[in-house]
């Protein structure tokens, strides 16, 4: 294949909270890159802010611009199953990133995140980090199923540690909900010493309304993905914030580094990349520290 | 005559709004083939009982009898189904729609589909019968008001009613058209049709009516028999006193020209009109409906875009605004006072100084002088209102539209343009207004009256202008004043416009 | 030359010229998209374009009925997803008895149907007894019906079953004569919307009604039921828009349908029927459909400068299309 | 009669009882929440919800005025995103120049002020001159505003930097006489806004415009200045609530101000103001602000069914406030 003109779709959540703002950001970097560095390589990106769009989007791709390969970050899995099924049958590359379709085999290629890791990390570090009977709050993202399987792998971790969790309300992963949603927590639990946030964005909003209470002092917030301010908070060892789980955006620029080699080398690059969650600690956090990235 | 058993009738009827009671038991009866007229002055309660009947509304207590039974209807809609429609004073009309869609409303022609052409075909037959040019597709919000009367009585004409009740239906009309109202009138009598009507002009009252009722706050105060009353014993019977003659009889002395318009264009139909207005004086504006009177002042006051000169006091001018004339001391009051003229939601007193708020305080609005001025207005212009903080669109239609005078009047203009000054205003204050336009002008300042009422244009003005096709056809002054004149430069025929002129 | 001076400006006016705005519109937007890229006109992109547009579509023609009888309906989005997932759990339960089979598949669509009309039932009913604001109500239902989906899929997502998906997916991605059924029943829905908009007392009503509904109550019009049915049809409609996006994508969440609402209100407004009612048109809001999904087709051909520039480009042209039309009103 | 005629406007009567629907409303809330938790009166809690309330509700106080004159405005809640993006950004620009301090947090008001007024000038022209539905400009600007703050954040989030933020932090979370700042700037926009619209020509020209715009123009009223500056009114407004909400968490985002408008317009309606134009209550859209951030708040302090549920429970109270409102009005 190397030589040969070739076009990759990409298609990819449109930039609606930080994860997505970061995964956004290092496509097109990444996009950015690997034109410079295979001529031969053409890229068509699509972002979508709904699964009806995301499908449309697919559909135009395959109309219109004669695309070789399909690089997918599906809005949701279910209904992006047979679009994506679709462009496969057509005979087409389909690389397929973080979550997965609902059938197997459709892809060729596919590199996530680990969403059940991501869920098992944080809640160990809470299993080890607490004593039985303590108190923890957690705020959930926009419901979906990604949410409900980091939520389950959350609540089996700490499952016998005798770690009482109060409340779970959904964040969105936003920074103001998070907020409010903090505040209340604040409000109605007089006693809270930890605090899973599950995403960055909303452990922003969680610390602001913490500090707002004046209770910094009791209790420490986790939150997840990896977002750059977190990073080098944990990395200036804020006692706030232990820890932090990644789950790195630029597991979109591995998912494209990887469908590029295909059409540019006859590297054999068919199977699934698991990009496992991992701590952060103030220890190895300048490995996870991207100042130039906006997330 | 009075042999005949009532078609429909009211035994003891009151209603109240609120804690206000407005009709004190009326006893009122229609028969087949008569004209019934029901008179009295502004808010008396002449449309109450019209709703009443037509089943608009319910009485408070009492009872609608059809036929002798009580009456077996509980909307307006019922009612008509009953074979009683009502012309309202208010249009009833959707203003989205065509003449053709509204005439037909609720009766549509056609199984499933609808049958346009047979529709169109009726409404222009309507409209013929009526001579009335107005097209069947024309949409009702792009009519002048006068049309939206004329389709307001081909549709009730096109109902096939058993009683036809009319509120004030010649009030917007002008003279020709009323002419047409009156064949139909008389044509519905004679087949036997009840019919019930309501005019201000008395004159229609004696030429039309078999039996009159005079009604006064809300109680029967006389009932008469054809050629029982006069209609100076009917204005008396109303307003309760003697009336002189309602003219002002002594003409001004008009001074310097304050508003001169020279060729003067308010495309597309008002072309090359060029006078002069001046000091002191009434200039009153007569034309058939159309000739484009009202859209001459609308281009004066800047409601519309115009061409030409205006010189207000020797000084050319430009005026592209109601704001701007008002800033040149010209007002002008609209003949469509539910469209243009007063908001209807909103209470007397919002009303009255909307287009003079600046008066009335700034930075904040002062509630005690803007009360004050309601007080005022209400006594200057006997606006009778059960109370002050009702909305507009509750009041009766007179007293609306001496509201709307007392609004544009508030500011002081110096030179007033009234478009159907008296339009639905009983005689006792109609007296009383044409009295106040005289005093304007004795005060110095500027009135144009357009009117198309004869015997107001003939009895108000120093100097009469008649529009014909969108242009001046003539100016009239002192002596030359008559209704002869007028008609024949209106007709814009000389001599058999002269045999018409009885008839206006 | 009397008649015709005495009446001013009522002749042969405009309406006829402004009426083609949006069309113009949507034309210009065709060259547009022709000019960025050969494909564009060909038969897969023309059927895939106006194939997604069927849901909306669907929705808008009902939404055109409720804005012109003076109503509004914000929970058309929400209620899609809601059908959607009760129809799909539906499906899945009959399954077991009833095996994959035209008759489940039937069934399905039934229960769609139901449910929508019981959904605008609800909304009208509410609207017209309880005499609320349109507004408040189906601000009520929208988080009401996205609620209840996302509870009945557990936050996730309620997927239908592989076997009947594949035997139900040809509703969406067959058709008859080479044309995509779910094109073939838009074009019936716009049809139909149009004749009972012109040519139907129901439609008349609506116009009545949103013009002046004591008017039209004192013609004897059952404003009421009108209202209430405009609602009802708005919720069948909802539901035969689902039963074409369900074999699309053979699941629902409670992100299904988000949005939708406002690009439903959006085509019927930039078709010329007035928010504030009184004026209907079907034609009108179909053009708008197609104006709004040419838009986003348009922008996956052209390579933009940023993909965050989508929606502001996509703004730009749709106060675009409408400053267009308005343009030509003037004239 | 003549008696009844000169007695002055005077008060017992319906408008009065039937004002009270959503106040009444809010009581109930307000029992529920007490009854449901204790710390739900706590100065802590009031605080909290009273100073959330605040961006929303200087928006809607706005938004009132562009109601009651016959408007929409769908924009709001991106504009505000974007002109958080704009004042940090340009904040963040300044800094090496000014330092930290009072006159750089002066210029960010300033330009958020500025950016603001601009906004609501440009949705205001759209509407007065080229005389496009506000409906189809508002979404249009609602897509530009949003697409241009995710550009100027490149996708992610724009930060102010952090020692700037400190000192701009006691904005939001510190007051005055132990009253928090957002709270009083909002109670200070309302009470302006309620004399504003009951007591100068601007509220009711607005009102007059809303209510019939041709018997305005034939009443010498600036149809199209008033109507003009209500945007613009709205856009100040909404650069007035971002200078708030800039302090409280520091960062402006694609996802900031995510349906604002919805809830603004929400707020509106609920109070009272009816959507046709015509009639505006300023103290009915704080009552409906805060009758709607009190249901978010009562649903996190409950405990309940499910979360999942939230949004129903959230539609059912609207609905409910809404129906004792009319239901107290027809009494
Ligand atoms: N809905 C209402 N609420 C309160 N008052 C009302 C209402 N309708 C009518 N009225 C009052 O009832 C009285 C009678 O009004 P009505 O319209 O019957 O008078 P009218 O005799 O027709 O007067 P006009 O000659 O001016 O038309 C008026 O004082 C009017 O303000
Ligand atoms: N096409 C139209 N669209 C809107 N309004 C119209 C139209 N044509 C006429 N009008 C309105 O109709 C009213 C009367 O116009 P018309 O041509 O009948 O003038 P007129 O001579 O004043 O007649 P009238 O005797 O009724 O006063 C004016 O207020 C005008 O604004
Ligand atoms: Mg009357
Ligand atoms: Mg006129």
């Amino acid at each position: 294949a190397q030589g040969k003109k070739a076009i990759i779709g990409v298609s990819i959540p449109s930039a609606t909270h930080g994860f997505m703002g970061g995964l956004n950001w290092h496509a097109q970097e990444t996009i950015k890159r690997l034109k410079a560095t295979y001529p031969n390589l053409d890229f068509v990106l699509a972002t979508a802010g709904a699964v009806g769009k995301q499908v449309n989007d697919i559909e135009d791709m395959m109309a219109t611009r004669n695309i070789d390969a399909l690089v997918v970050l599906p809005f949701e899995s279910e209904p992006l199953t047979s679009p994506v099924k679709a462009v496969k049958e057509a005979g087409k590359w389909v690389t397929v990133v973080d979550r997965g379709l609902s059938q197997a085999g459709i892809e060729d290629l596919y590199v996530a995140g680990d969403n059940t890791a991501f869920g098992r990390v944080a809640g160990e570090y809470f299993k080890a980090n607490l004593k039985s009977g303590q108190k923890i709050v957690v705020l959930r993202g926009i419901p979906t199923t990604l949410d409900n399987e980091r939520v389950d792998a959350f609540k089996k971790a700490i499952e016998g540690s005798g770690i009482e969790i109060l409340d779970m309300q959904h964040g969105n992963w936003n920074r103001d909900k998070a907020f409010s949603v903090m505040q209340d927590y604040l409000s109605k639990h007089k006693q809270i010493d930890a605090v899973w946030a599950a995403d960055d964005d909303m452990a922003v909003g969680v610390l602001e309304a913490i500090s707002q209470a004046g209770r910094q002092k009791e209790m420490w917030v986790v939150g997840g993905a990896g977002m750059k301010e977190i990073v080098k908070r944990i990395m200036d060892k804020d006692p706030q914030l232990p820890v932090d789980v990644t789950y790195p955006p630029a597991l979109i620029s591995t998912a494209l580094e990887i469908t590029a080699l295909r059409f540019v080398s006859d590297t054999p690059v068919y199977g699934r990349f698991i990009i496992g969650s991992t701590l952060i600690t103030p220890e190895n956090a300048a490995r996870f520290y991207f100042p130039n990235s906006p997330f | 005559m009075s042999v005949v058993a009532p078609v429909l009738e009211l035994a003891g009827v009151r209603k109240s709004f609120g804690p206000i009671e407005i009709l004190h038991g009326i006893d009122f009866a229609l028969h087949a083939g008569e004209v019934h007229a029901l008179i009295g002055e502004n808010g008396a309660g002449k449309s109450t009982i019209m709703k009443i009947l037509g089943g608009f509304i319910a009485p408070s207590a009492g009872e609608v009898r059809l036929d002798g039974r009580p009456a077996p209807y509980h909307s307006g809609a019922e009612a008509e189904a009953a074979g009683v429609v009502v012309i309202h004073q208010e249009f009833n009309l959707a203003p989205d729609l065509t003449v053709a869609e509204n005439i037909y409303l609720g009766r549509e022609i056609g199984r499933v589909f609808l049958d346009h052409r047979a529709m169109r075909a009726g409404t222009q037959a309507l409209l013929d019968e009526l001579d009335s040019p107005i097209r069947p597709e024309a949409r009702i919000r792009d009519l002048p008001v006068s049309d939206r009367q004329m389709v307001e009585i081909a549709k009730a004409l096109s109902r096939k009613a058993r009683v036809l009740i009319m509120d004030e239906p010649s009030a917007v009309l002008t003279s020709r058209e009323v002419e047409v109202l009156f064949r139909q009138i008389e044509r519905l009598r004679a087949q036997g049709v009840a019919l019930l009507y309501t005019s201000h002009r008395l004159e229609e009252v004696t030429r039309l009516a078999d039996r009159v009722t005079v009604l006064r706050d809300g109680a029967v105060v006389r009932r008469a028999l054809r050629g029982e009353l006069t209609e100076d014993g009917m204005a008396t019977a109303m307003v309760g006193r003697d009336l002189e003659d309602i003219y002002p009889r002594k003409r001004h002395h008009p001074g310097e020209a304050v508003l001169e318009v020279r060729n003067f264009c308010v495309p597309p139909l008002v072309a090359d009109v060029s006078f002069a207005l001046r000091r002191g004086e009434v200039l009153g504006i007569s034309g058939l409906v159309g000739s484009g009177r009202t859209e001459l002042a609308e281009g004066l006051v800047g409601l519309r875009p115009a061409t030409g000169e205006i010189r207000r006091n020797g000084v050319p001018v430009a005026i592209g605004s109601v704001r701007e004339a008002a800033a040149r001391g010209m007002a002008y009051l609209t003949e469509d006072r539910k469209e243009r003229g007063l908001l209807l939601d909103k209470n007397l007193r919002e009303n009255l100084t909307l287009s003079t708020l600046a008066r009335f305080g700034a930075p904040f609005l002062s509630a005690a002088r803007e009360e004050a001025a309601l007080g005022k207005a209400i006594a200057d212009f006997d606006i009778r209102a059960p109370r002050r903080d009702m909305k507009v669109g509750n009041l009766s239609g007179g007293n609306q539209q001496k509201l709307l005078l007392a609004k544009t009047l508030l500011g002081d203009p110096e030179i007033v343009i009234i478009d159907e000054p008296t339009r639905g205003i009983d005689v006792g204050t109609k007296s009383q207004i044409y009295a106040f336009i005289d005093a304007l002008a004795a005060e110095g300042k500027s009135v144009i009256v357009i009117s198309s009422d004869m015997p107001e244009i003939l009895g108000l003005s120093d100097r009469v202008l008649v529009m014909r096709h969108g242009r001046l056809a003539g100016e009239l002054a002192g002596e030359r004043i008559s209704e002869t004149a007028v008609v024949r430069l209106v007709m814009g025929t000389a001599e058999d416009a002269a045999g018409n002129a009885h008839h206006v | 030359m009397s008649d015709a001076t005495l009446r001013p400006a009522t002749g042969l006016h405009l309406p006829g010229l402004s009426a083609l705005g949006p069309l113009l519109a949507l034309i210009l937007l065709v060259v547009l998209g022709a000019f960025l890229n050969d494909n564009f006109l060909s038969a897969g992109n023309v059927t895939n374009v106006l194939a997604r547009s069927a849901f909306i579509g669907m929705i808008a023609v009902g939404m055109t009925f409720v804005i012109t009888s003076g109503g509004l309906d914000l929970s058309v989005g929400s209620m899609a997803a809601f059908i959607a997932g009760v129809m799909i759990l539906a499906m899945n339960a009959l399954l077991p008895g009833m095996g994959v089979g035209v008759p489940l598949v039937l069934a399905g669509m039934a229960i769609a149907l139901a449910v929508g009309l019981l959904a605008g039932l609800g909304n009208g009913l509410l609207v017209t007894k309880a005499r609320i604001e349109p507004f408040i109500v189906t601000l009520g239902t929208m988080g009401i019906f996205r609620s209840l989906v996302t509870w009945l899929a557990d936050g996730g997502t309620i997927s239908l079953d592989f076997g009947v998906r594949q035997f139900y997916r040809p509703v969406y991605y067959s058709g008859l004569f080479g044309v995509a059924w779910p094109i073939l029943v838009f074009a019936a829905v716009a049809i139909a919307g149009q004749i009972a908009m012109r040519h139907t007392r129901f439609g008349r009503y609506c116009e009545a009604i949103g013009s002046n509904d004591k008017v039209a109550l004192y013609s004897a019009v059952n404003v009421d039921r009108i209202r209430l049915l405009t609602y009802v049809l708005l919720g069948l409609l909802v539901g035969l828009a689902t039963i074409m996006y369900v074999p699309r994508l053979g699941s629902a969440s409670g992100s299904t349908g988000m949005l939708w609402e406002l690009e439903a209100i959006a085509a019927v407004i930039i078709g010329g029927t007035a928010l504030k009612g009184g004026y209907g048109r079907v034609w009108g809001t179909v053009v708008g459909v197609l104006i709004l999904s040419l838009i986003d087709n348009i922008l996956n051909l052209a390579d933009l400068v940023s993909p965050y520039l989508n929606g502001a480009i996509q703004g730009v042209i749709i106060v675009l299309a409408v400053v267009l039309q308005r343009g030509k009103s003037a004239a």
